[in-house]
């Protein structure tokens, strides 16, 4: 277990060190001129030109890239091109925005996911099994930014119960935060929660036949223990490893969310970054994004071994 | 000598190499099924339809053919004044060709990936799978951007970049499901033989965990349809006028409470696709799980 | 129609049970008004040819049969009817008051859960038992079924157990709740002899103890004479004979039950024909050489490992069988299993045909391979669920390129009608099958190419007699007429000193004794082996119950 | 508005009324369809940033309500002669920091716009400016290297701010701190979230500002800023989409303040690159674009064609002389085609999809287009990359949207001159229309100014380096209870309608 932990520790500094010189190039490589976005509309090509240096974006390539890395290893995120803010500034707390939201819906998506699979799954090719398809195709069908206009239609201007708020820190006003919350969870968490419950479904049916369930309903058991703690357990494997990759579907949408419900995370971060090239700002977004994925699937890939003794044993 | 059909025929289980007396074809199976064939003959139309969707529109896609947002034509005008209806021809034929090869792209290297890595395991398991956490922790936007930049903007980049995306979605779900399944005594059964590593992979696991594809294939193509729209808001994608799907739903959420059809006729066309598929998919998996045979 | 003691107070009656299963659209009969009873301290043995529906009904008396059946008439239970009792009534009655044990321990045993925690399940599910007592009744139970170190089996995956290990656990759990009724289908087909007399002997106490009913489905006639109050035969899905056991035995009526009767191996003198040293001489070389083999399985969670063979050294030459024998989790799997490269050998070398195989590399190891195949001990996960039988049986020779397409059609059909299987089945699956047939078409598929070297892990086990016979008669015939060599592991030593050149004689991973197989089996050197000879039971009431006497002295 | 505002204490919302006069009091919240990300007082990254300087700083003029230049921190302004503008500066303007403000940070808040490094936006309008000196402690005057009737308007744009050389040289970082003489203190920008400005209460007019302070919430997403509005979530917007004008002006409690001169659509030629050389080609598709129809469906009738004069005759008496210029005519446009032997050319097109009003006339410009035989392939980029194409001339032809720096002809420069930031991604530079437009520059007599710039812009319609496609209406929407707030009718977008901005509901 420890050197499994070493390993896999070890594995996701390689991890960041490649995402980071990935990110490093290929956001160099998208044309467009962060100067230019620094200096608006009507700045001449000789002023870019101007700023572009005092920006050190002239400088030889390797040097910025090593410069990025020293900087990094020293603690320092750099400072934004355009709003001249260092990126620790606004960095942490627009990860926790976002993360808020996205862990939020996550375990909304697993905790209404899982139940309504299962449901699916046990009720198969029952009404309550195709009112369950239908409902998370919808889910599934819909793009973000639709479910966001709709439910912002629906709670905010039509039945204006949830109007869109300002955002306010949950420190300063917990009912408000909760108040402007859950439109943006619920507009994430619609989608993925309409994967799991097919992938729960799905796995379920599988496992409903086995041997093993035979035997737990031979002992005697509850019908709904034996389909919680016996067809349900072995089909969470699928849809364990899926939950990571939902998640960073998750983390992927947020963008939207983000600018329809005016939230102040770490994707609308993000998107200013890439709209105005701003470098050190999408490297550190990105790495901290990389982070918290690969931190996911590494607790996933835990959650798999504990799930299934079998998977270990390799 | 063993030929490829014979291959074939044991990677589908539904169609017995050796046949006994009394057992239906899987196409005769399937057509047994009244959902599954339903879902079937839909998806085959739409698929006719997208193919020829040029012959069936009533107007070119980009013409104007009516004052804006009003309800000319069978479905009404959009806000460029053109036929609503001839858009989402075209743009069902876009989106699907997209959406499927996308799909297509990530299911084939996605599960390959996941094959070869749950299998074979240690180091070769160590580089995949460290590899699609890196490929998932990378934001779409910054990849589809340098696309484009690298690539240019053409319709088949796009299918690249969503099939490049989605190959996260199968590995990991293939990875996970192999390593249980590969100490089953069957697989061991299959390597006594001296199957080739590849053809136990494909025949004798692939079957086995064919379930979670399956549903993760169907639920993909929804994705790939929107993340089409979105990636074509960024240069990549089809780009204006020819529609798709996702683009239209885009557009029309604009006019909302002026004129909504613009909206909803592209979503529904949306969720119909998107759930025949999954009936499909589903109905597929019932005939390749021989449990469910009756 | 039946004589003898009918029981007076039946505790649970089947009465003109019929069960049909749907397959590919069409219902197909597989029990046909089935009647028997058992009553409070009976044993009732239901014996017979393998898929005649025996698993088929007795599953059906707790409605646990697949969703593809429909059952007609009557069970009842105590007064209750228990076709059509509602779910929850049901529940009550499983695992409380009748409790079963399932034919293939591997597949009905949850592979994710450790052993422990699904007795410990059952105990809870019936009475809120406090985790801690749950847990000690669970190590007692362990022990009462003579699983060695039940502290540390007891956190072992289903996986991780041997055959016998999980068929141990299996009884554990169905006899955790002392229920009125035991079903046991096949209880005791992975368990070595000396085991196979405990779990005898346990049954036997819960009968006297608790006044239980015991339905014990087993092919074993020695098992029948030493256990069974009555006996039903059933053949084709239908009950063929009812009687007393020791009518059974004296005066069979029906033709079948004769035929049965006829087909146990017994160790008589003169049982195998010791082939003429000329084919077999140590001339032809040795076809598997084993030297100082050592397994050892690595351990959950960076704990220890365990280690399961010790230094075992041995030959097979060409045209030889070895019999394998030994008390259940002695490491004859393990052994069988190393030998195909499905564990590591952790030391020492296995030589096949002449090559180290576990120095090769893969690619050199695949072309080796056709020349050897293995039968599974555990029929039901050692076949691809989604492949069709026929395909199964195909499999070996589509991947060896062994002939066109209608030449394989022709083998596989060949290989089924060998294995006293209809031709008809070939595209039928895995889970449409009965234990025993099942494992004839591992059977089937480990003889289509015709192999050197055969590993064969217990491959009648689920084998009612007559059948065995067939198939132990196919394969001597192969093996007179091909020469190949086999690792033959069996608890059945009749069977074994039918088959065997040789014997070998494993306990806890290591080789006590080994030699020709009359010698060792007549004549044997360790007490080990002696008890082993003596617990096996005969199929003769009268006699059994002579030697079980004589065993418990023994063993006591 | 409702609930809590960020970082304002509740007791900033109330507003105390008085009758017959602008209430005091209350907090204004902005939906701001950017969130601007540089606060420096020199460079301008957009309309939205402009609104936050414009609050904390002042510049030596503005505009005012009606669009014409009034005095800001001058008292007086004016030329005393050709090569001579003088300034005389408020005595009473103070700093936020207390410190009183000084004819040399007048003349070094000018050097440093007209120093490269800065960068600043209105550095390229005071390219004339030969020096700038402090005569006395009062009086501030710029000389000139020749006359240049648009320098008046480079004192009144949004950019040209006075800042404090003390602050400046003390290493401030303009980026991040503000520190101006504005109605409105800066208190912080929380990025993504607010930006917070409270009331000066040393504003040198006395009365302003009425308001307590502004709460600018960055609302990127169209649908968006426009729920927040209908459901009061703030009190106004800027830059109402096209699509969404229905839904504001049908609304009476809602008011658009906008205008239909400024903002307008062109379409762009490479004038180096084959066939676009050509200028019949360049004609022909000039006259396949059907403006009527591009405004109908992509403006969704808000705004105006343009089939004439860049300049609008609100600040361009000729234009109308101009009108009909480039009629659609995709008879003609094919003839012109088939003359320059490119019938049936296939047009690459680039244009943005960042910005709606760029893309939507760029795409509805398209049937029209075909009408001609013509074949377009529109390829959209997002914005930097757009702008990166367009400059690295990737494309032959460019779909964009602008508006011109200031109000007057002279802003003519930018898109046809031979310099002009807009000319150089056409390699357009034409000696005439130069010679022109450097005499408009000079010239003071509007009689005079109008026959020249009359004539440049004839002879841009005749060049066609660009064809000017719809003009687009642009504007804010608010509560009407939002009150004294007027749309710039005819100057840059400025904000300084929102210092004299007040709130009339007392709730
Ligand atoms: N994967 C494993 N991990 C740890 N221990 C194991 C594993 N597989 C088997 N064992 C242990 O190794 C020992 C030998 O097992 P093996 O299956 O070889 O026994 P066997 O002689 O075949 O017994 P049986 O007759 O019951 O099948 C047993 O004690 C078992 O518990
Ligand atoms: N789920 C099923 N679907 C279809 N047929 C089935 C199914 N289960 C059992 N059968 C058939 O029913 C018959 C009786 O099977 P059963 O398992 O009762 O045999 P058995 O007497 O227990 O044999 P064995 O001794 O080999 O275990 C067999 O012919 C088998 O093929
Ligand atoms: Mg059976
Ligand atoms: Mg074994």
């Amino acid at each position: 277990m420890r050197r499994f932990l070493v390993r896999r520790f070890t594995q996701a500094i390689v991890q960041l060190l490649l995402v980071g010189s990935i990110v490093f190039f290929l956001a160099r490589l998208i044309p467009g001129d962060p100067a230019r976005a620094a200096l608006g509309e009507a700045a001449t090509e000789e002023q870019v030109a101007l700023t572009r240096a005092a920006m050190h974006l002239d400088e030889p390539f390797l040097g910025q890239f090593f410069g990025f890395w020293v900087r990094l290893l020293q603690g320092d995120l750099g400072t934004s091109l355009i709003s001249g803010r260092a990126v620790m500034q606004d960095l942490p707390s627009r990860l926790g925005n976002s993360l808020e939201l996205v862990l939020l819906a996550l375990a909304v998506s697993l905790v209404a996911g899982i139940a309504l699979g299962r449901v699916a799954a046990t009720r198969a090719d029952k009404p309550s099994d195709h009112v369950l398809v239908a409902g998370s195709i919808f889910g599934i069908s819909l793009p973000v930014f639709v479910v966001g206009t709709l439910l912002l239609l629906v709670f905010a201007v039509l039945i204006p119960i949830l109007p869109p708020r300002r955002f306010a820190s949950p420190l300063d006003d917990p009912v408000a935060h909760l108040q402007i919350l859950v439109l943006p969870v619920v507009t994430l968490a619609a989608a993925s929660c309409a994967v799991i419950t097919r992938m729960t479904r799905a796995a379920m049916l599988e496992t409903l036949n086995a041997d093993y369930v035979r035997t737990a309903r031979a002992k005697g058991l509850v019908e709904k223990r034996v389909i919680k703690r016996h067809a349900l357990r072995t089909a969470m494997l699928p849809v364990v490893s899926m939950t990571t990759v939902e998640l960073t579907t998750l983390i992927g949408s947020t963008v939207l969310v983000e600018t329809i419900f005016g939230w102040p995370g770490m994707s609308s971060l993000l998107m200013n970054a890439v709209g105005q090239r701003d470098y050190p700002v999408i490297q550190a977004v990105v790495l901290a994004a990389a982070t918290i994925v690969i931190l996911v699937n590494l607790v996933g890939d835990l959650v798999v071994r504990a799930l299934d003794p079998r998977a270990e044993d390799n | 000598m063993a030929t490829a059909p014979e291959s074939l025929a044991q990677a589908l289980p539904g169609t017995p190499l050796v046949k006994g007396a009394g057992r239906k074809s899987f196409l005769k199976r399937m057509v047994a099924n009244r959902r599954t064939s339903i879902a079937g003959a839909f998806l085959l139309l739409v698929a006719i339809v997208a193919m020829f969707a040029p012959l069936i529109a009533p107007y070119d896609y980009r013409d104007i053919v009516g004052r804006p947002l009003t309800s000319g034509g069978p479905l009404g005008i959009d806000d460029f004044g053109r036929d609503v209806l001839s858009r989402l021809l075209i743009g069902l034929r876009t989106s699907l060709a997209v959406a499927l090869s996308a799909v297509a792209v990530a299911g084939v290297i996605g599960v390959a990936l996941g094959l070869v890595a749950g299998y074979v395991g240690r180091w070769v398991s160590t580089i995949i799978m460290r590899g699609i956490d890196v490929l998932l922790s990378f934001p779409p936007i910054v990849l589809a951007i340098a696309v484009v930049a690298i690539l240019g903007p053409a319709l088949v980049n796009v299918v690249l970049v969503i099939g490049v995306l989605y190959i996260p979605r199968f590995t990991r779900i293939v990875y996970s499901q192999v390593l249980s399944i590969r100490s089953m005594e069957y697989v061991e059964a299959s390597e006594i033989m001296g199957t080739k590593p590849a053809d136990i992979l494909v025949k004798t696991i692939l079957p086995n965990v064919a379930a979670p594809i399956i549903v993760q294939l169907s639920l993909s193509v929804s994705f790939a349809i929107q993340m089409e729209a979105g990636l074509s808001f960024l240069g990549l994608g089809a780009q204006p006028p020819l529609p798709s799907l996702g683009t239209m739903v885009g557009a029309g959420r604009d006019f909302l409470e002026v004129q909504p059809t613009l909206l909803i006729y592209p979503s529904v066309l949306i969720i119909l696709v998107v759930l025949a598929l999954n009936v499909f998919g589903d109905g597929m998996r019932d005939l390749l799980d021989p449990r469910h045979r009756t | 129609m039946t004589t003898g003691t009918i029981p007076s107070d039946p505790i649970l009656s089947v009465e003109r049970l019929s069960v049909d299963f749907q397959i590919a659209g069409e219902w197909t009969p597989a029990v046909k008004d089935v009647s028997f009873s058992v009553a409070k301290g009976e044993v009732v043995a239901l014996v017979g040819e393998s898929g005649s529906g025996k698993s088929v009904s007795s599953m059906s008396v707790l409605g646990l049969l697949a969703p593809n059946a429909r059952r007609h008439d009557s069970i009842r239970f105590g007064g209750t009817e228990m076709l059509g009792l509602g779910e929850e009534a049901l529940r009550a009655i499983r695992g409380r008051r009748i409790a079963m044990i399932f034919q293939e321990p591997m597949t009905a045993l949850n592979p994710v859960y450790t052993i422990g925690e699904q007795i410990i399940e059952a105990i809870q599910c019936h009475e809120p038992v406090p985790a801690a007592e749950a847990r000690a009744r669970t190590l007692e139970l362990l022990k009462k079924v003579g699983i060695p170190e039940p502290e540390r089996r007891i956190h072992s995956y289903p996986h991780q157990l041997s055959g016998g290990q999980r068929q141990r656990a299996m009884i554990a759990m169905a006899i955790s709740g002392s229920p009125e009724v035991i079903i046991a289908d096949e209880p005791t087909t992975a368990l070595d002899v000396t085991v196979q007399a405990e779990i005898l002997e346990l049954l036997r106490r819960l009968r006297e103890d608790l006044g239980s009913a015991v339905v014990i489905i087993t092919h074993d006639m020695g098992v029948v004479a030493d256990l069974a109050d009555r006996v039903v035969v059933m053949r084709q899905g239908e009950v063929v004979e009812e009687a007393p056991v020791a009518r059974l035995f004296s005066e069979p009526r029906h033709e079948y039950t004769r035929k049965l009767l006829a087909a146990v191996p017994r160790q008589e003198p003169g049982g195998h024909a010791e082939p003429d040293a000329a084919t077999t001489g140590a001339g032809g070389g040795a076809t598997l050489r084993v030297a100082d083999l050592e397994v050892e399985y690595p351990g959950r969670l960076g704990r220890k490992g365990f280690k399961a063979v010790h230094g075992v050294s041995f030959t097979i030459g060409k045209g030889r069988v070895l019999g394998l024998v030994g008390e259940s989790g002695s490491g004859k799997s393990t052994i069988g299993r190393a030998m195909v490269g499905l564990v590591r050998a952790s030391a020492g070398t296995i030589e096949i045909c002449g090559q180290d195989v576990t120095s090769l590399r893969p690619k050199e190891l695949r072309g080796l391979r056709r020349k050897y195949s293995m039968v599974f001990q555990d029929p039901g996960s050692s076949l691809n669920p989604r492949l069709s039988i026929g395909d199964s049986i195909a499999a070996p020779m589509i991947v060896n390129r062994y002939a066109d397409r209608r030449a394989v059609h022709e083998r596989v059909l060949n290989l089924l009608d060998q294995v006293e299987l209809p031709t008809s089945w070939a595209d039928r699956f895995p889970h449409e099958l009965s234990g025993g047939q099942r494992q004839r078409v591992g059977i089937a598929r480990a003889l289509a190419l015709d192999p050197e070297l055969l590993i064969a892990d217990e491959p009648t086990s689920a084998l009612d007699v007559s059948v065995q016979a067939t198939v132990l008669r196919l394969f001597q015939e192969l093996q007179d007429r091909l020469g190949f060599s086999c690792l033959f592991i069996s608890h059945d030593l009749g069977v074994v000193e039918l088959l065997s050149h040789d014997v070998a004689v494993l306990q806890h991973g290591r080789l006590v004794e080994s030699g020709p197989a009359r010698d060792v089996l007549r004549d044997p050197r360790t007490e080990y082996t002696r008890r082993l000879i003596a617990a096996a039971p005969v199929p003769d009431p009268v006699e059994q119950a002579e030697r079980r006497r004589l065993w418990r002295e023994t063993a006591r | 508005a409702c609930g809590n505002p960020v970082t304002l204490p509740e007791s900033m919302e109330a507003v105390r009324p008085r009758p017959g006069g602008p209430n005091r009091g209350g907090a204004l919240h902005f939906g701001l369809s950017t969130d601007p990300a540089n606060l420096d007082p020199h460079v301008s990254t957009g309309s939205a940033s402009d609104y936050l300087r414009q609050l904390a700083y002042n510049g030596l003029v503005q505009y005012d309500g009606s669009g014409e230049i009034v005095a800001d921190l001058a008292t007086e302004f004016g030329w005393t002669d050709e090569r001579t503008y003088k300034v005389r500066l408020r005595p009473d303007v103070q700093f936020h920091d207390g410190s009183a403000l000084t004819t040399d940070d007048v003349v070094f808040s000018f050097r440093r716009m007209m120093d490269e490094n800065t960068a600043a936006t209105s550095g390229p309008l005071l390219d004339q400016v030969a020096s700038i000196e402090a005569v006395d402690a009062t009086t501030v005057v710029f000389t000139f290297k020749q006359p240049d009737v648009a320098f008046p308007f480079a004192l009144a744009a949004p950019t040209s701010n006075i800042v404090s050389r003390k602050w400046i040289e003390s290493g401030a970082n303009t980026k991040t701190q503000v520190m101006g003489t504005g109605p409105f203190r800066f208190v912080e920008r929380i990025p993504g979230v607010s930006t917070t400005f409270v009331r000066f209460d040393d504003y040198f007019e006395p009365e302003l500002p009425y308001l307590n302070g502004i709460v600018f919430q960055p609302m990127s997403d169209d649908y968006a800023r426009v729920t927040a509005l209908r459901t009061a979530t703030v009190d106004m917007i800027d830059y109402v989409p096209a699509t969404h004008v229905g839904v504001i002006t049908g609304n009476p409690r809602l008011r658009f303040a906008s205008d239909k001169t400024f903002g307008f659509g062109f379409v762009g030629f490479v004038t180096s690159r084959r066939p676009f050389d050509d200028v019949r080609v360049r004609r022909a598709v000039a006259m396949s674009i059907n403006r009527p129809s591009v405004l109908d469906t992509a403006l969704l009738g808000n705004g105006r064609p343009m089939d004439g004069a860049l300049m609008p005759e609100i600040f361009a008496p000729y234009a109308r002389q101009l009108d009909d210029s480039t009629p659609y005519d995709p008879e003609q446009a094919k003839y012109l085609l088939k003359q320059a032997g490119q019938e049936g050319l296939t047009l690459p097109v680039v244009t943005t999809s960042s910005y709606s009003v760029i893309a939507r006339p760029a795409q509805a410009m398209l049937p029209g287009l075909r009408a001609a035989g013509m074949n377009v392939n529109l390829t959209q980029q997002e914005w930097l990359t757009f702008r990166a194409s367009v400059a690295a001339k990737t494309f032959p032809v460019h779909s964009w949207g602008t508006a011109p720096k200031f109000g007057d002809p002279a802003s003519l420069r930018d898109f046809i001159g031979g310099t002009g930031t807009f000319a150089k991604n056409l390699d357009f530079q034409d000696d005439r229309i130069d010679d022109l437009l450097d005499q408009g520059r000079r010239t003071t007599d509007p009689a005079l100014r109008n026959e020249i710039y009359l004539e440049a812009e004839k002879r841009a319609l005749e060049l066609v380096p660009m064809t000017y496609t719809v003009r687009r209406e642009q504007g804010e929407a608010h509560y009407r209870y939002v009150r004294g707030y007027e749309h710039p009718p005819k100057g840059a977008w400025t904000a300084t309608a929102l210092r004299r901005t007040w709130m009339e509901k007392t709730a």
